[in-house]
């Protein structure tokens, strides 16, 4: 049985709660075993960036030191989280000074850190610890004639690609192939949904929205898979709005792990379905185990 | 905040400068100095070149002797292996090497005092990497046996 | 005259090299510290060495000053040292009574600090005098030259090479690995500045090629082997059945008209797979050899063995198929040979925004060649393969050059053929054409003035690098095409322009084996790949290896006007080789003092030239100086010392040594 | 319309600015830049820049400090990363907007019409204070001091979201803040001697 540590970040614990409901679903269902990283703190997203840089380093850096005590893995869900993880690791080994600097810093907060940790993403680890058979194995109920556009967003692949192509990623489209959806053929897999843009320049935080959701919609897509709490909010809870603003969209959004969950047998409720702002029954119903 | 990577050599404990013989031949890493001459690649000028035909000439005296009279580092600067203008005598070199490295051991002379690269004729940026590095590794290790006392164990030849 | 016995009289030089050395080291204080080391009788300090003056007061020295020895320090002696062994040899030394300093390469060049430069040179160059005491006058032997060359590569630039020696009356073995001669010009349509059809200029000389009395052609072939040294190589040349006998064909090409195939159906290379061909073809109607070729791999007979074989009826009583055909081993003696392998196109899937093999509308620059020739697979009618005709069209510059993710470099020649393809897409379609690129690079005869002529004809320049090629429409007339997104960076809006075809102008790479080939014919490539000529300026066909020239795109991209002088040059330089007669061998060559000879062997198994022998009779060693390349490996291994090294004996390194290690 | 002064002196041009960016961290190569515009064409927020990114980088090495930091460009970047990792000189495009984001806030030269420093600022302040962000109170405190009038806005959102959960109000927070704070301030004393 597979174990790994689990960095939830801020956003599962509110905005993006389904992804966290689904993904330990899925996980519980292919027996993979979980340790949350004990008092894990905020990552620093990408906003500290701006205020501080190394600050922001030594923020990743905190959750690493603790990490690294416990000799796992360590997962993180979601898109910011993942890369500011990898990006702090990225530049304590690049730059001799900022790890000079955070070497202060731990000795002071009583922590050690010598880079050894792992940052991973589920979808690395679905695909290349899990592997397509296993989770092909615990299907209930095929996701048969569902058309999805798997919508990775920017920072999972950009700019540290680890796991998958940095131009036209096709891990999620194995996973959600395997569980029998159809999957669309996406141009804007990648392009970005806009991130904070919509608190600050709603018009253009808007525009950005709307041109994703509208692709997805002419490709024929029933529903937009994403990996990215930010993403799944910006599209699903700003589509109204959008909407308005630059003509009609209807098309819900859901976490990856939500669809896999739904082939695996787990309802609805159990998946954080419900959370949804544009609603996702009207799809996928048809796939929702009959209740007993 | 510059980060300037690989870091420029700094002077080390009481301005201590190295002095490294450096034995490259004539085809490749001969050839590499010459270009990192011509596109002014720059390194610290710590090294003495001393050029021969083959890194395969490079008698072991010669490393001792290099070593006895004064030497703080020796370096051999051969073809990439398969690349030897003579088609194996960066092999003969290499062979050589290990059992010189068992020699040096004995005598108390550190690994990093003694190296044998392969570097390509268009291997110039390798070439600065290479020395800049052994530099700082031996300026760290301090002068060979300062004492003194280091002919001793060390025959000196070649007295004209 | 030697160290131990008579007395040593040396004149040191330094050179200042204009300001080269001048500026980082204190040329002064070096020869006034050379002036006081024992032996030195002359110490001086000289603006330009190698010039006149300059070899001029070695000689004056020399006799002036009864000078024996000889130490120069400038630049590398792989620049000047025989300029300065001429110098020597005027004054009436033996050359070989010489060392040379490398203080600029090795010095002034690759250091900053100008207290620890002259010190370094200081230490360089007493190391030379320690060593020049040593010396002792050598003599260079002389071998003779095999007059034949073999040029491998069957381009323009082998194919100019090989008619300019072959009219100078060498004997040439061109050797090309495709069927036909004629490389990538032959696939070409139109050729810039001039517009003149590449065929028209190349066939000629192709043919010529073939007729030529003092040319031994051999395609389908590869070189598998090279031993020897300058003057006199041994090549061994591996011929790949063609399945036909060349002698006996007449090239009526009846046998493909007769193949069972009655439609071509195998993608055929030459046309990059736009086209079909049979499996027993010609690549192009003007091949040289006019000589079908089969394919093993997709004949009915060599798959099952059972086939009508209408092939060899319609060859009748001629015979010239043979499908039993073995490959066959050359092995020549040559003198010289020429390096013309050229280069490969970037392989555009490797920039996957561009969408190329995912996009049946974008195109490579070569395949475009072929749609845009009369005799290519179209007729040359650009059609999609759709079979739409084009509205318009984007080509995109730079695709494999200056981006750090595939290639640096700038593939040189892409501007030119992109304007050219420009122009002739617009004649062929009279479409609207978009040529995105970063910077336009005309440097050249007649370039600049093409542009222009482009930008008269109304061709969209618009300068800036394409971000991707996507089939994503944001607006109504986007819908359909592929459209192309770059910043117009002259006036700094990003533009989406939609289009029918892309062509991608993709950049010039090295040939995919060029580390082999470079591995087989003893020569160096640079970082990039490319063959390293011996001097970037002075010497650019000649490589480090004696009696090995390179030419063409093997030694970076280029255009085939530069392709054709340099072809020329490379010719010039092996004549030069030839007509001399002999080449003289470097003395550094090793010896064994009989006496001291153990008889021990070590020796014989090291030399890779079996250039060692035992001689039973006095249980010693010999080594015949012939064969000896002087590598030293054999000198170093002697365990009784008693092999030597002309100009690396044990003496002259150990003071070497010592000079470099003496405090200043 | 008014009429524009299209002329730039070297006066202008600010040299310590030119040097500084190309010491910060990701801005070594910015002198590599070919202006190619690979950066520009990639962005999806580029439609809406007042300056490209290429055009930006351009005045940023040459020292026109005023108008690059004034400059709406380096607020409209997402950090998507795709001028990055397209970048044909391997510029590290994104790490210099975070660089400038972060001199025009110290600079205090920031478009006032951007709530961003804002945001940043709240963020900064309550991952210090409780080293967890609960986005909920982050987004109520940034519109209480950005606009007020967009939270009434969102209201309809807010309880829609709130419904659904997704709203968590109970303000989250780690145990060992401590250990957090030590952390930051140790790093803070020391990062001018890494500088």
């Amino acid at each position: 049985m597979k174990r790994y540590l689990y960095y939830p970040g801020c956003s599962l614990r509110g905005t993006g709660k389904a992804y966290e409901e689904s993904l330990l679903a899925v996980f519980k269902a292919l027996d993979i075993e979980l340790e949350e990283l004990e008092d894990w703190n905020c990552c620093g997203a990408t906003a500290y960036m701006s205020i501080d840089e190394v600050n922001a380093f030594a923020l990743a850096g905190r959750n690493l030191a603790l990490a690294e005590k416990k000799k796992l893995d360590l997962m993180a869900p979601c898109s910011a989280c993942y890369l500011v993880l990898n990006k702090a690791q990225h530049y304590i080994k690049e730059y001799p000074k900022v790890a000079q600097t955070l070497e202060h810093g731990f000795k002071a907060a009583g922590l050690t850190y010598t880079g050894a940790v792992k940052v991973r993403h589920p979808l690395d680890i679905l695909i290349n610890d899990i592997g397509i058979e296993q989770i092909k194995a615990r299907i209930k109920k095929p996701l048969a004639g569902l058309k999805v556009a798997p919508y990775y967003g920017c920072q999972i692949v950009r700019p540290y690609a680890t796991f998958d192509q940095m131009y036209y990623p096709v891990s999620m489209d194995k996973l959600l192939r395997a569980v029998g959806a159809e999957v669309v053929d996406y141009p804007l897999k990648t392009r970005c949904c806009g991130g904070s843009q919509k608190g600050t320049l709603p018009e253009v935080g808007l525009s950005l929205i709307h041109i994703l959701l509208k692709e997805a919609g002419r490709r024929n897509a029933q529903v937009v898979a994403t990996i990215c709490p930010l993403c799944q909010f910006n599209l699903d809870a700003f589509q109204e709005e959008a909407g308005k603003k630059y003509g009609e969209v209807s098309m819900p959004v859901v976490y990856f792990t939500q669809l896999l969950g739904l082939a695996f047998g787990f309802s609805a409720k159990e998946l954080g379905l419900e959370r949804n702002i544009v609603p996702a029954k009207r799809v996928l119903a048809k796939f929702e185990p009959a209740v007993a | 905040m510059s980060e300037e990577k690989p870091k420029s050599p700094q002077a080390g404990p009481n301005g201590f400068e190295p002095k490294i013989v450096a034995f490259f031949c004539n085809w490749c890493t001969y050839l590499a100095a010459d270009l990192a001459g011509t596109s002014r690649v720059k390194y610290a000028p710590n090294i003495r070149v001393i050029r021969t035909m083959c890194s395969g000439r490079v008698d072991p005296q010669f490393v001792l002797d290099a070593f006895a009279r004064g030497a703080d580092g020796v370096l051999i600067g051969g073809c990439h292996p398969g690349d030897c203008h003579y088609q194996e005598g960066n092999y003969k070199t290499l062979r050589r090497v290990k059992m010189l490295r068992r020699v040096l051991r004995e005598m108390g002379i550190e690994e990093d005092r003694f190296r044998l690269e392969w570097i390509s004729a268009s291997e110039a940026e390798r070439l600065k990497v290479v020395v800049n590095d052994m530099v700082e590794k031996v300026r760290a290790l301090g002068p060979l046996q300062g004492d003194g006392t280091r002919d001793s164990g060390l025959g000196i030849r070649g007295e004209g | 005259m030697d160290a131990r016995n008579g007395d040593v009289r040396i004149g040191v030089f330094v050179c200042d090299c204009g300001s080269n050395i001048a500026a980082t080291v204190d040329v002064k204080a070096v020869a006034e510290y050379a002036a006081a080391l024992p032996g030195v009788v002359v110490s001086r300090e000289y603006k330009y060495m190698c010039s006149d003056p300059g070899q001029e007061l070695i000689r004056q020295d020399i006799v002036e000053h009864k000078l024996n020895r000889v130490v120069v320090a400038s630049c590398s002696p792989l620049l000047h040292e025989e300029t300065f062994r001429g110098a020597v040899a005027k004054g009436g030394l033996n050359p070989f009574c010489f060392q040379m300093v490398n203080i600029r390469e090795h010095d002034s060049w690759v250091h900053t600090d100008r207290a620890r430069a002259t010190e370094k040179a200081i230490a360089l160059l007493r190391a030379a005098i320690g060593r020049v005491a040593f010396h002792k006058p050598l003599e260079r032997k002389r071998v003779p030259i095999h007059p034949d060359v073999l040029i491998v590569g069957g381009g323009i630039a082998g194919i100019h090479a090989a008619l300019t020696l072959a009219n100078a009356g060498k004997h040439v073995y061109l050797v090309e690995r495709e069927p036909t001669i004629g490389g990538h010009m032959a696939k070409f349509d139109k050729t810039f500045p001039t517009l003149d059809c590449a065929a028209c200029i190349l066939t000629p000389k192709m043919t010529a090629v073939k007729k030529h009395p003092n040319i031994t052609l051999w395609t389908l072939a590869d070189v598998t082997g090279v031993e020897g040294y300058v003057g006199n190589f041994q090549v061994t040349v591996t011929r790949r059945p063609r399945y036909i006998i060349e002698d006996l064909c007449v090239g009526c090409l009846e046998c493909i008209e007769a193949c069972v195939y009655k439609q071509a159906k195998v993608p055929d290379e030459f046309n990059l797979g736009l086209g079909k061909r049979k499996p027993i073809y010609i690549s192009f109607p003007q091949a040289v050899p006019q000589i079908p070729v089969i394919d093993p791999e997709t004949c009915i007979d060599f798959k099952s063995g059972r086939c009508k074989k209408t092939c060899i009826e319609a060859c009748a009583d001629r015979h010239a198929i043979d499908l039993k055909q073995q490959p066959q081993v050359e092995t020549v003696p040559v003198g010289a040979i020429i390096l013309a392998t050229g280069y490969q196109p970037f392989d555009a899937r490797k920039v996957p925004n561009y969408g190329y093999g995912v996009y049946p509308n974008v195109y490579t620059s070569m395949e475009v060649e072929r749609l845009i020739n009369a005799s290519g697979p179209t007729g040359g009618e650009v059609v999609l393969r759709d079979g739409r005709k084009p509205e318009s069209i984007g080509i995109i510059h730079c695709v494999g050059s200056r981006d750090e993710k595939t290639n640096k470099w700038c593939s040189r020649v892409c501007c030119m053929y992109s304007l050219k393809l420009a122009h002739l897409l617009k004649e062929h379609t009279g479409a609207e054409i978009h040529n995105f690129y970063i910077d336009m690079r005309t440097p050249g005869k007649g370039y600049e003035e093409f542009y222009n002529k482009l930008l008269e004809e109304g061709v969209h320049m618009i300068r800036g690098r394409v971000a991707e090629v996507t089939d994503w429409a944001t607006t109504p007339e986007e819908e359909g095409k592929l459209v192309m997104c770059a910043e117009d960076t002259l006036i700094s809006f990003v533009r989406r322009v939609p289009v029918d075809m892309v062509v991608l102008s993709v950049g010039l790479v090295p040939q995919d084996d060029a580390q082999d080939v470079r591995r087989l014919f003893n020569i160096s490539c640079s970082s990039e790949g490319w063959f390293l000529e011996r001097h970037p300026k002075l010497a650019p066909v000649n490589t480090f290896t004696d009696g090995i020239f390179i030419a063409g795109a093997c030694q970076a991209p280029k255009d085939i006007p530069d392709a054709v002088a340099q072809a020329g040059a490379a010719a010039a330089e092996a004549m030069v080789l030839i007509d001399k007669g002999y080449v003289e061998m470097e003395p550094n060559t090793a010896y064994i003092l009989e006496e001291e000879c153990s008889g021990c062997k070590t020796c014989i198994t090291l030399c890779p030239y079996s250039a060692i022998s035992f001689l039973s009779d006095k249980k010693v060693a010999q080594i015949n100086e012939v064969l000896c390349k002087g590598c030293g490996t054999c000198v170093a291994a002697c365990p009784s010392g008693s092999i030597m090294q002309n100009l690396f004996e044990d003496e002259e390194i150990f003071k070497e040594i010592e000079g470099v290690l003496v405090n200043v | 319309m008014a009429v524009k002064k299209m002329i730039k002196y070297e006066v202008e041009r600010d040299r310590e600015f030119a040097q500084w960016v190309t010491g910060v961290i990701g801005g070594e190569r910015i002198r590599n830049c070919i202006q190619c515009g690979l950066c520009s064409a990639s962005c999806p927020l580029a439609p809406y820049m007042d300056f490209t990114p290429r055009r930006l980088m351009h005045m940023a090495r040459e020292g026109f400090k005023r108008d690059v930091l004034g400059s709406f460009t380096i607020w409209l970047c997402t950090s998507c990363y795709s001028c990055t990792v397209e970048c044909p000189r391997k510029i590290q495009v994104t790490d210099i907007m975070y660089a400038l984001k972060r001199r025009a806030i110290e600079d205090g030269a920031y478009p006032k019409r951007f709530p961003i420093p804002v945001l940043a600022g709240e963020f900064a302040a309550m991952i210090r204070g409780k080293g967890r962000v609960t986005e909920s109170w982050l987004v109520v405190k940034v519109f209480l001091k950005a606009s007020i009038l967009r939270l009434l806005g969102m209201s309809k959102l807010g309880t829609q979201l709130f419904l659904r959960g997704r709203m968590n109000m109970m303000p989250d927070s780690i145990r060992n803040r401590k250990q957090l704070q030590t952390l930051l301030d140790a790093v803070e004393a020391h990062k001018e001697v890494a500088a």
